[in-house]
């Protein structure tokens, strides 16, 4: 697929990070607090941007399991951040045109009397554009 | 002593609580906390990626005003917290950010950074003074064995964040101490509670946050307190024994200002 | 003006068969200077070396320009030619009309054009070339090693054994080492105190050899041959001649909280010390930040014990200034600190030890007699897990970028070790690869997989999680399973970055010698010297170079030492008269020129100059030509061009350019 | 191939550092490594040791390019001296470039000692190079040309 190299390009921008720079040391993964609930593991998604196999990223459980805390971005003894790398791919399907990560019909259920604000709004950045 | 405050979405309605203590407890102090007016939501998340601006926005609003009245900016809610300090580091730092920022922002002076951000704890460790806080506490909350959850939002990336040591750190045990508590230390402090995946994966946060209660209490802890909303609605979801408070509750407690706040 | 000679050389066909010799003769002879040119077969034999000669009789030539190969190749043979005819050897110039035109060009015509060109630039630079003289400085026979580990104890034996008066400075207060703190060395597991104690002896005892312990350089200076260097030997309470070295004082010293420096910290010792049983010398020292009597006044207790009346609280520091040929710096490493890796909650839990430590746990005079356990509670572990790369390979700010290179190996050895001895315990090794570059080394490590049944997990540790029971989560990846996994641990141990000890960066300012950005030092070529400094006379030994294992520090301290012995066993040094110099009355004393000179070689003095009548005192750069090693880098960087390059002038470069471009 | 008069015959000048430009250039003669015979090589200790200067006057004595050739960084014989050079051609060719002599013109490369076969690729192309711009016009001399 000729656009897949194209995509890959543009994760790599979004992000700003380089998976060059990764040693496959596996850190990220054995930090990462979700990682049993994602199909791609997060050391997995910096092959799969430098194979440029990104269509199997954006249709991966983990692009939505992420929790975003960091915790692989501050543990990466290479400074690749899979986190922003993640990011980076959910931003690219969530951009593209009627692709969301989260209906606004499915809201209403999944409200509850203490939810905070805080959640609803970061799920909504998080989830859609 | 005078702050820009900002206290986000969330303290004007769920965590009134989190808010009400914390202005209370300012004036016990002594520092006066000025609300950011006309603030705009933070957006809850900070956004990674770098070519995202709008979603910046209202952080540098908030920033700016509180760089034209000369005052540092205080944030309680540890979202806001991370947010707006990550976009001032943008501003001061990343050259593409700054430049297109201010041009949405039209500033009669551009903003670059220049704001001082605050977290009420850093202003408690790196103002007011801990020991100072000793001093001022009428009832020390002595006996009691406190589990302090930072969660992720407040520490990391530690290296943007600066606020404590990311994998260990201490500023909320010497808060606990400084109200007469005992802290006690658990190594799931800095894990994450679930943070907004728990809007539908309940069953994925509620098991992380079985976890870090159970290592609070398999360690002594008699109760957790969080200075993050979000943290406080995941903790409570899980059905380990554990009540987990606001850290201002506990400061206002201590300080004698409890009843006021209500 | 030169009378310049040109010769031609054919080569055989090398050059002749794409040079038209006869023409390039014929066209340099217009050339302004050139007074003689001829061609001939073989300009480096002895008969082309004879018409050298010949010529520079008949023609009383000043000047010579050699058509041939590479100078190379035979730049040498043609300046000894001239010298033995009496010309100054460096009024000879190599035009390479071979490596640069003959072999790489085909058609006769333009190499012909080419061979005339390079042969006019010869000579151009010739008319300006001036009569060069080699300097001589003299030669210190004595050498300095800093540093008195396995590496520094080898380079003195090797020096002092070739006849050389050696110093040791070592500061702490035993000589031995890191090496004194292993247990067992790999891949052979023999114990490194048997056989490093004998070398320690044999370096005591050695009659060439003088040790300084519990001393430090305090100050170098002078050049290559010609070191002068104060030493200071830190008072030590305890005088040496008297001091039996029984021991008494240590058993009744009443305070004993000190931490243990050569136990890492793990337990205490006595406020009078000798850090380890075998020291050498084996004379204790007392450490004034722990010794009641300089804390308090009061005590004395080692005073009264002491049957040798050896103790002396009024010993002053003293400084030794000794003049030193060569000296070689041998400070080697340390472990880093792991604050910056608290999720491996190092700092949180007593049974999170680094790799040097667990060694001073496995030897039998550490701080647990040799047996394997908790430091938290004294309990025989079950499972043990080894963390690898801690602090090393990261590009991230927080540890080293470099690899440690010895930490694979070690942890192979601690995994069998611990295995073989207490077979009931588990040992798992999370690594990011396993690197075995050495002699029996890959052997040795799958003997640890194959034969001890140490479990090797491919992935890196995330966090490690102290449990309310005193055990440790470990929370790491196997990335060949795909699986995060949590593995319950005993004990945790770091194979911790090393670094190079903190004091080098100090030492190597004093001997201006050049270090990396990772503190290790530079050598003068990565490849072709890696023993030497770039700064003339300083030889490196050991760890201060790069991360490196006994075998290999031992072979580095020997060819340290040969390179030291080489500069001894010279009377006289010639120094490369091709160096840099500063023209008095263009020189403003800017300092520029210093800045960027590699070697320190530039000084300033107060120089009284006659400039044009007016007779003042000026601040003028001085180049110390011992020191010089003519690399140009200040001809460039000075602002008034007062700086110049002797064999390599600004003019001689210059009239080669437009010879070129002609 | 024959010697055209009324073919553009660019003088270059390389300057090599002793330690591993020369060698390699030495390398390249030594495995009969072809380039053309405009370049001319001029011996330098180290690639820091080429003033400003020298590349002024080659230009303005007609050169129609000029390339530095230095040790690897990290290998210079004199530790540093080639991040010296780098430095300082970094700012000359810029202003040079200013000053009409295009950055094709002008280069810094680094050769090992090993280096026979990039050696002669690095002149092929900085040759080809040169072609393709043609002569050189901006700081020669009126007087140095025929």
């Amino acid at each position: 697929m000729s656009s897949a190299k194209n995509q890959a390009e543009r994760i790599k921008e979004i992000s700003g990070v380089n998976p060059l720079k990764c040693m496959k040391c596996g850190k990220c993964s054995a930090t990462c607090p979700a990682f049993n609930e994602m199909d791609i593991k997060p050391h997995q998604f910096v092959s799969y941007v430098l194979n440029g196999d990104i269509d199997a990223l954006a249709n991966s459980k983990s692009l939505w399991k992420c929790l975003s805390c960091f915790a692989c971005v501050e543990r990466c003894p290479r400074d690749v951040q899979p986190g922003r790398l993640i990011d980076a791919a959910r931003q690219l399907v969530i951009r593209q045109k009627g692709q969301t990560g989260l209906a606004p019909e499915e809201i209403p259920e999944l409200l509850d009397e203490d939810l905070p604000q805080q959640l609803l709004m970061s799920a909504f950045r998080r989830y859609r554009r | 002593m005078k702050y820009t405050y900002y206290p986000g979405c969330t303290l004007r309605t769920k965590a009134k609580d989190l808010d009400a203590y914390a202005r209370a407890s300012a004036k016990a102090l002594g520092f006066e906390l000025e609300e950011v007016e006309n603030w705009q939501c933070c957006g809850g998340v900070y956004p990674l990626g770098t070519d995202e601006i709008a979603s910046k926005l209202s952080s540098v609003r908030a920033l700016n005003e509180a760089k034209e009245k000369g005052q540092d900016l205080v944030t309680l809610c540890s979202a806001c917290h991370h947010v707006i300090k990550r976009v001032n580091n943008d501003m001061k730092n990343n050259d593409d950010i700054r430049t297109r920022a201010n041009n949405y922002m039209q500033l009669e002076t551009p903003y670059a950074g220049e704001t001082n951000v605050l977290h009420f704890l850093e202003v408690l460790r790196d103002k007011v003074g801990f020991d100072t806080l000793k001093e001022k506490v009428v009832n020390p909350l002595t006996g009691k064995k406190i589990g302090a959850y930072y969660g992720c939002l407040l520490l990391r990336p530690g290296k943007v964040l600066g606020f404590d040591n990311p994998e260990n750190p201490t500023i909320i045990e010497d808060f606990i101490r400084a109200i007469g508590a005992t802290p006690v230390v658990y190594p799931y402090r800095n894990e994450c509670c679930g943070g907004y995946i728990s809007l539908r994966e309940k069953e994925m946060a509620k098991n992380m946050c079985d976890k870090i209660k159970e290592s609070a209490s398999g360690f002594g802890a008699e109760m957790l307190i969080t200075a993050c909303p979000l943290c406080m609605y995941n903790l409570n979801k899980s059905e380990a024994e554990l009540p987990v408070y606001y850290f201002t509750e506990l400061l206002a407690e201590a300080l004698g200002v409890k009843e006021e706040a209500k | 003006m030169q009378r310049i000679g040109v010769f031609v050389c054919h080569c055989g066909s090398n050059i002749a068969a794409t040079v038209d010799v006869k023409k390039v003769v014929e066209m340099v002879a217009m050339e302004p200077g050139v007074v003689h040119a001829e061609d001939y077969q073989y300009m480096c034999s002895e008969a082309g070396q004879a018409k050298i000669a010949e010529a520079v009789k008949e023609k009383n030539l000043t000047g010579i320009v050699v058509c041939s190969c590479s100078p190379r190749m035979h730049e040498n043979t043609f300046r000894t030619a001239a010298k033995r005819a009496g010309i100054n050897p460096y009024m000879v110039e190599i035009a390479n009309i071979r490596e640069h035109c003959s072999w790489i060009h085909k058609n006769v015509e333009e190499a012909t054009e080419k061979a005339v060109i390079l042969a006019r630039a010869a000579i151009a630079k010739v008319n300006l070339n001036a009569p060069l003289f080699p300097g001589e400085s003299r030669v210190t026979k004595r050498a300095l090693v800093i540093g008195g580990g396995i590496a520094g104890i080898q380079t003195a034996l090797d020096i002092a054994d070739a006849g050389y008066e050696v110093d040791i400075v070592e500061k702490t207060p035993s000589i031995g080492g890191r090496m004194s703190q292993l247990d067992k060395t790999f891949p052979t597991l023999d114990c490194s105190a048997c056989i490093l104690t004998p070398k320690m002896v044999e370096a005591a005892a050695h009659e060439k050899i003088t040790i300084y312990t519990y001393s430090e350089v305090e100050k170098v200076s002078g050049f290559v041959g010609d070191f002068t260097v104060d030493i200071r030997k830190k008072a030590r309470s305890v005088d040496a001649n008297k001091c039996t070295g029984c021991g008494v004082c240590q058993e009744k010293c009443p305070s004993k909280k000190a931490p243990s420096e050569f136990n890492r910290g793990l337990n205490t010792r006595s406020a009078i010390y000798t850090p380890f049983a075998q020291a050498i010398p084996n004379v204790p020292v007392i450490d004034r930040d722990a010794c009641i009597k300089f804390k308090t006044g009061k005590c004395g207790v080692c005073e009264k014990v002491c049957q040798a009346g050896a103790i002396d609280y009024t010993q002053q520091d003293e400084i030794v200034t000794q003049k030193y040929g060569a000296i070689v710096v041998a400070t080697g490493f340390d472990t880093i600190k792991l604050d910056n890796y608290d999720e491996y909650a190092y700092n949180q839990s007593k049974d999170v030890i680094t790799s040097l430590e667990l060694e001073r746990i496995m030897n039998a005079a550490g701080p647990t007699k040799g047996h394997l356990e908790r430091l938290s509670d004294g309990k025989h572990p079950h499972e043990i897990v080894f963390v690898q790369c801690v602090g090393s390979r990261c590009s991230d700010n927080r540890g080293k970028s470099y690899c440690s290179k010895i930490c694979c190996m070690y942890t192979a050895k601690h995994a069998m070790l611990i295995r073989d001895k207490y077979p009931d315990v588990n040992v798992t090794v999370f690594y990011i690869d396993v690197r075995t570059p050495g002699k029996n080394f890959d052997e040795f490590y799958r003997r640890a997989v194959e034969e001890y049944g140490v479990n090797y997990v491919k992935g890196q540790v995330g966090k490690v999680i102290p449990q309310p029971n005193g055990k440790l989560l470990v929370q790491g990846s196997d990335l060949l399973d795909n699986k995060q996994i949590f593995k319950e641990a005993d004990m945790v141990v770091l194979a911790t970055a090393i670094e190079p000890e903190a004091s080098v960066r100090q030492i190597a300012t004093m001997l201006t010698a050049s270090i990396d950005t990772n503190n290790f030092l530079t050598e003068a070529h990565p490849k072709l010297r890696p023993v030497e400094s770039p700064t003339a006379g300083v030889f490196l030994s050991g760890v201060c170079q790069g991360p490196k294992d006994i075998p290999e520090t031992v072979a580095q301290a020997g060819a340290a030492a040969v390179k030291a012995i080489g500069l001894l066993a010279k009377d006289k040094l010639t120094t490369n008269p091709c160096t840099a110099k500063a023209d008095e009355l263009m020189c403003n004393g800017c300092s520029t020129c210093a800045n960027v000179c590699p070697y320190g070689a530039i000084s300033y003095e107060e120089k009284e100059v006659n400039d044009h009548g007016i007779r003042e005192t000026r601040r003028i750069a001085v180049v110390n030509n011992a020191l010089c090693q003519g690399c140009g880098a200040c001809t460039v960087t000075c602002p008034s061009g007062a700086m110049d390059l002797q064999g390599f002038s600004n003019r001689q470069i210059i009239a080669e350019v437009d010879a070129i471009c002609r | 191939m024959s010697i055209n008069n009324e073919e553009f015959r660019p003088k270059i000048v390389a300057f090599c550092c002793n330690w591993c430009s020369y060698a390699g250039a030495d390398l390249a003669g030594s495995s009969r490594l072809a380039y053309p015979a405009d370049v001319k090589i001029i011996r330098v200790p180290c690639s820091c040791r080429v003033n400003p200067m020298f590349i002024l006057r080659a230009f303005e004595k007609g050169a129609d390019g000029v390339i530095i050739c230095g040790c690897h960084p990290g290998d210079c014989h004199y530790s540093t001296g080639n991040y010296y050079a780098r430095r300082r051609m970094t700012l000359l060719f810029s202003m040079l470039d200013y000053m009409g002599v295009e950055n094709g013109r002008t280069r810094v490369e680094w050769v090992s000692a090993a280096e026979g076969v990039k050696f002669s690729q690095t002149m092929n192309e900085f040759v080809e190079k040169i072609h393709s711009l043609g002569e050189n016009v901006r700081l020669g001399d009126l007087r140095c040309k025929n």
